[in-house]
């Protein structure tokens, strides 16, 4: 185990870094922006000159760059985020608020494609070159194709204008005084058209890496010498192609989260799923710089602890990783 | 030399073997290999040695053309059960993430109908046998924690797990040092000994097959050259290939090949 | 080399498509002259009943084949501008790391790191919202999150190629480091980060498609996004608004896809071959 | 210094993975003599290829000094080793792996005569047919790229890519290991020649001490990094002292020893 805490401590130390540039650079990137949020707040509230003199003052948006960038990070070594002006409301609480449902939201759509586009790479990786091998792979191809907003509004129209199946847009019946199970219920079959739509995208990406990684471990001699053994084809296909072939989607699920927060915000939209993907359309739409860059922020972090534990999971399934020192 | 007169444990009957449009990479074979005997296959490259191995094994790739036929004694052979095989690259041969015991063990729990706990016994006493240290922690330990010799031991074990009736040996040595490959000859040599296993050694090296083997045969472009009993393929060849072949090998005993050059270097020490 | 990359049918399929892509987008200013955004007739008429307007009119009358042709226009180019300025950039950003090492290797790593922590999307949105939506800005946006990918493999080649015995062997000779540089590495280091450039391409038409659903698209062009967005206040009554774009994004980037395996699958037979 | 072609003291190389140093040349000391060939043998990891990388300056020694022509070679730098690298060259083990995947024949030899301005660009294609002919190659070679000549054509190549620059030694890294028998008797015997003939000195890195017998004046057998035994080729050989000595040359394996027949 001191090979997996060995990389976590590596990990952990570049993470900093990492997070340090992101905040530095967005910070400098949202600076740039024309108009503030005393702006966007007069747009919305209505104020004259002086007020917006006061409130720059008070907000401290008459300071350098620099001193502004000193006490955000300041700030945010207390865990503070700024004041959202267009929620009126500390932007921790807001972005907190709606973090859980961009999470149940991700989590489920990544283990659907995780999950079921492995399995459906297997099949096809199973016996490569075959009719249900390129099949599989040229349709996971169209799948891949689709914009996932498009995607999603299809789901709508057959599913619940058409069909009238599942619901159209929320997370649960509004004014529903549900608790318990039948909340959980309710949310979950909210929940299934926007899951489908940004899990079944990123299944084609599974499937896909997962046949290709299975055709290339195929070629490799060990499978050659799993055969010469005997060993049944199941086990063969199992037990060694798909299990080495494995590997390299575990990475790409930490690389991938990155993209299903951005995809979210999408999906949240057509979806109206309170989440952080929504919050930031409301952000841009509100002008609303510091709850932008507190998003973002909130969202780098998000990745970086998943792909922390992408890591640790990777590392319990290859036994090679930072294993160096047996000669 | 019992092995002599005994009925063939394999017989190739013009056995043809094409990969797409190439010339055939072999053409029209007739070799028996004898029941316990140690039969070495030598040829450079492109003889088409390890086609012939991986014909024996029922290998080759499907897009291989082949004619001829394979007749085994009493039925057809299983590979794993019947045949064992061991390839060249030692770190190759074996699957990169799972333990080299479960390795073994699961040729065992194939053909043995062995239980896991089982068949992780058999691997443990199997190491035991090929000669490798601590076989208890051994068995856990994955190959990139073993040294080149080790993980030929494990390939070893892995082919003897169930106690096939012919090894077939695929230019197993030949990626090791020297000292190394001594080592896994030995340990072939003796294993073969002690179960009574036939043993195909495919070799490019003539030296080492001649130690080895009770026969050798000596392939070229897919033909076979020579067929007969060691002693008579290297001390009175009959074919002039394996002749250049002989010739051609500087070994300790071979006298120095280029004396004039090294008459006319400057004397020193 | 060209007949070996027209071998599989998929890869002719991908190849037709985006000539005939690429042959609606130049045919566009001919075809549909002045402006696509203008009204050509009563607003939603269904398609297939006017023959001067065959696939009908959107919610603001606005002719959706013409819209189609010129949409065609701006997803190209956006997917093939923002394709070339990350693969420029990461295989720039890449080599660099690859061949420096040490200090400035982990701090450009750290920087690709940072990128790729952020999601893409996000950023982009950021980006866009806060320089203003126009192509260039929305090229930029887009190869402000994708040069990572190409920045990774770069370096990852760099780094292997720079092991091999024929870089020591030049070495040996006495070749000068930044010949080694251009001539012995980066030509093998590039083909596998040019291999990339049919998944950028697609995924720039995507996202673009995407942000301009968000309305963050260039309100002066058509985008078969904005169409889609447009078409989402009818999804009941004329879905077809909807539906028509978005099948002409699938298929535009299912031609990406395919053009670019059958050129990676043709490069690869031609390496075997040799 | 001065009094032999190559000198090296004390030349010490550690690596380091997982933690742990591994010494891959500890405090080695040998020299080689113009048109002589010293062979280094050993077990595998016993650091004979760390010390062909470590001669022509592929990695840089932890400590130690290597004069070679008189010069301390380890103190040139940038241009001055470049142009000095001429006198040095090295073949490698896998002549599919030392060539630039993309490059032709003509290119790998044109290469050293371009870099060191042995030849102006006119005259190259010339040298380059000679230089073919030399390795016993034809100049209608020159066109192919390296993949589509066989094995032994490509070290020939190799070969000559090495004498193009005129080198008064040549490391050669198991440059006959890989090849089939009937090829490698013969490249062996061009290396010869050109020794006789140009005068050129060898390290011949070899782990076939058969090999090692034939073909050197004196052998150094490495252990560990170590050089645990020196002396003449055939004298160490028949009669090893060391522990390593003996069990590489108890593992060679003996065409005749079965037969009973002494070719010599």
């Amino acid at each position: 185990m001191t090979r997996t805490l060995r990389l976590v401590r590596r990990r952990l130390v570049g993470s900093v870094f990492v997070l340090l540039i992101v905040v530095v650079g967005s910070f400098l990137m949202l600076q740039a922006a024309p108009g503030d949020a005393v702006d966007a707040y007069v747009v919305s509230m209505g104020g004259d000159a002086g007020l917006v003199e006061s409130l720059r003052h008070a907000w401290g948006l008459d300071q350098s760059a620099w001193t502004r960038l000193a006490n955000y990070l300041w700030a945010l070594l207390h865990l503070d985020l700024g004041w959202s002006v267009t929620f009126s409301r500390p932007i921790r609480d807001v972005v907190l608020e709606r973090l859980p449902n961009t999470l149940l939201l991700m989590g489920s759509a990544t283990a659907l494609s995780f999950f079921l586009g492995s399995a459906l790479g297997i099949v096809a990786g199973a016996r490569p070159g075959s009719l249900r091998d390129r099949l599989l792979s040229t349709g996971s191809l169209a799948l891949y194709a689709v914009p996932s907003f498009w995607l999603a509004l299809v789901l709508v129209i057959v599913f619940a204008v058409d069909l009238r199946w599942l619901p159209i847009a929320g997370i649960e019946t509004i004014a529903s005084s549900k608790t318990g199970l039948a909340r959980v219920t309710d949310i979950a079959w909210h929940l299934v058209l926007p899951i489908s739509a940004l899990g079944f995208i990123y299944l084609a990406l599974y499937l896909r890496m997962m046949r290709a990684g299975m055709a290339e471990v195929w070629r490799q001699d060990f499978v050659l010498a799993a055969r010469a053994r005997g060993l049944p084809r199941r086990r063969i296909v199992l037990a060694h192609v798909a299990r080495n072939a494995l590997l390299p989607l575990v990475t790409m699920l930490g690389l991938q989260s990155a993209q299903m927060l951005g995809g979210s915000v999408v999906i949240e939209s057509v979806f109206s799923v309170p989440g952080l993907g929504r919050l930031a359309q409301e952000a841009v739409a509100g002008r609303d710089t510091p709850l932008l860059l507190g998003i973002i922020l909130v969202s780098a972090v998000t990745v970086v602890l998943i792909n922390l534990a992408v890591d640790i999971a990777y590392a319990l399934l290859d036994p090679r990783v930072g294993a160096g020192e047996v000669a | 030399m019992s092995a002599a007169q005994q009925a063939p444990l394999v017989a190739l009957r013009g056995l043809t073997v094409a990969y797409g449009d190439d010339a055939p990479a072999l053409s029209a074979i007739d070799l028996d290999i004898r029941a316990g005997e140690r039969l070495a296959l030598i040829g450079e490259s492109g003889s088409g040695k390890s086609t012939l191995a991986l014909a024996f094994a029922d290998l080759l790739p499907a897009s291989a053309k082949t004619a001829g036929t394979i007749e085994w004694e009493g039925t057809s052979p299983l590979g794993g059960r019947d045949i064992g095989f061991v390839f060249q690259n030692p770190a190759g041969s074996l699957d990169p993430v799972m333990a080299v015991g479960r390795q073994v063990a699961e040729v065992a729990r194939t053909h043995l109908g062995l239980s896991w706990p089982d068949a992780l016994a058999r691997a443990c006493d199997l190491f035991g046998r090929v000669g490798l240290p601590d076989p208890d922690t051994l068995v856990h330990a994955f190959p990139h924690q073993l040294s080149g010799g080790q993980k030929q031991r494990v390939a070893l074990a892995a082919a003897i797990a169930a106690r096939p009736k012919l090894l077939i040996a695929d230019e197993a040595t030949s990626a090791l040092d020297t000292i190394v490959q001594a080592e896994i000859v030995a340990l072939i040599r003796r294993l073969a000994a002690e179960d009574g296993m036939t043993l195909l050694f495919v070799s490019h090296d003539i030296a080492l097959a001649a130690e080895l083997a009770d026969r050798i045969a000596v392939l070229r472009g897919g033909r076979l050259m020579e067929l007969g009993p060691t002693r008579q393929v290297i001390g009175r060849p009959q074919n002039s290939y394996t002749r250049s072949l002989i010739a051609a090998h500087i070994g300790l005993d071979s006298p120095p090949l280029f004396a004039a050059a090294n008459m006319s270097a400057p004397a020193n020490g | 080399m060209r007949r070996r990359f027209l071998q599989t049918p998929e890869a002719v399929a991908g190849t037709a498509i985006l000539v005939l892509l690429a042959a609606m987008a130049l045919a566009a200013p001919l075809l549909f002259p002045g402006d696509p955004l203008r009204i050509a007739g009563p607003a939603l008429t269904p398609p297939f009943q006017d023959w001067a307007l065959p696939l009908g009119t959107d919610r603001l009358g606005r002719d959706v084949l013409a819209e189609l042709f010129h949409g065609a226009r701006t997803s190209l180019v956006v997917g093939l501008a923002a394709a070339a300025a990350s693969l420029a950039v990461g295989a720039v950003i890449g080599t660099l790391a690859g061949f420096a090492g040490g200090l400035a290797d982990e701090a450009l790593m750290r920087l690709t790191d940072a990128f790729q922590t952020v999601p893409g999307f996000l950023l982009a949105l950021a980006f866009v919202s806060i320089v203003g939506p126009s192509l260039s800005v929305v090229v930029a946006a887009i190869a402000l999150s994708a040069w990572t990918g190409p920045a990774r493999i770069a370096r990852a080649e760099v780094l292997s190629i720079r092991e091999r015995d024929f870089v020591a062997g030049a070495r040996v000779v006495g070749m000068h480091p930044l010949e080694i540089a251009f001539r012995e590495v980066l030509p093998n280091a590039l083909p596998p980060v040019l291999a990339l450039s049919s998944i950028i391409v697609a995924q720039a038409i995507l996202i673009e498609a995407a942000l301009s659903f968000l309305g963050l698209g260039d309100p002066n062009r058509v985008t078969w996004g904005g169409m889609v967005a447009e078409g989402r206040t009818v999804l009941r009554t004329a879905p077809f608004l909807s539906i028509v774009p978005g099948i002409a994004l699938v298929v535009t980037v299912l031609g990406v896809y395919l053009a670019g395996e059958g050129a990676v699958e043709g490069a690869a037979v031609r390496k075997g071959l040799s | 210094m001065g009094k032999h072609l190559l000198t090296v003291e004390s030349l010490s190389k550690r690596f380091h993975s997982g933690g742990r140093a591994v010494a891959a040349a500890d405090a080695l000391s040998f020299h080689i003599d113009a048109a002589e060939t010293l062979a280094l043998a050993g077990p595998s990891g016993s650091g004979k290829s760390t010390v062909a990388r470590l001669l022509l300056r592929l990695i840089e020694p932890d400590a130690g000094s290597i004069a070679f022509e008189g010069d301390d070679w380890l103190a040139l730098q940038g241009n001055a080793l470049r142009a000095r690298r001429a006198r040095m060259q090295m073949v490698f083990q896998d002549p599919l792996a030392a060539f630039n995947p993309r490059a032709t024949v003509a290119r790998v030899l044109d290469d050293p005569l371009r870099i060191r301005r042995i030849a102006p660009r006119s005259e190259r294609p010339a040298r380059i047919a000679e230089l073919l002919e030399r390795v016993g190659l034809s100049p209608n070679l020159a066109g192919r790229t390296v993949h589509e000549v066989s094995g032994g054509q490509r070290q020939r190549v190799a070969i000559a890519r090495a004498i193009a620059t005129k080198p008064s030694l040549i490391v050669l890294d198991e440059a006959v290991s890989a090849l089939d028998v009937s090829v490698r008797g013969k490249i062996l015997e061009l290396l010869a020649d050109l020794q006789r003939t140009d005068g050129i000195a060898y390290l011949f890195i070899s782990h076939d001490l058969g090999l090692v017998r034939a073909f050197a004046h004196r052998v150094a057998i490495l252990d560990g990094g170590r050089l645990t035994e020196e002396g003449d080729a055939r004298a160490v050989i028949d009669a090893p002292r060391s522990a390593v000595g003996k069990a590489l040359v108890a593992a060679t394996p003996r065409l005749h020893r079965l037969t009973g027949q002494d070719a010599s």
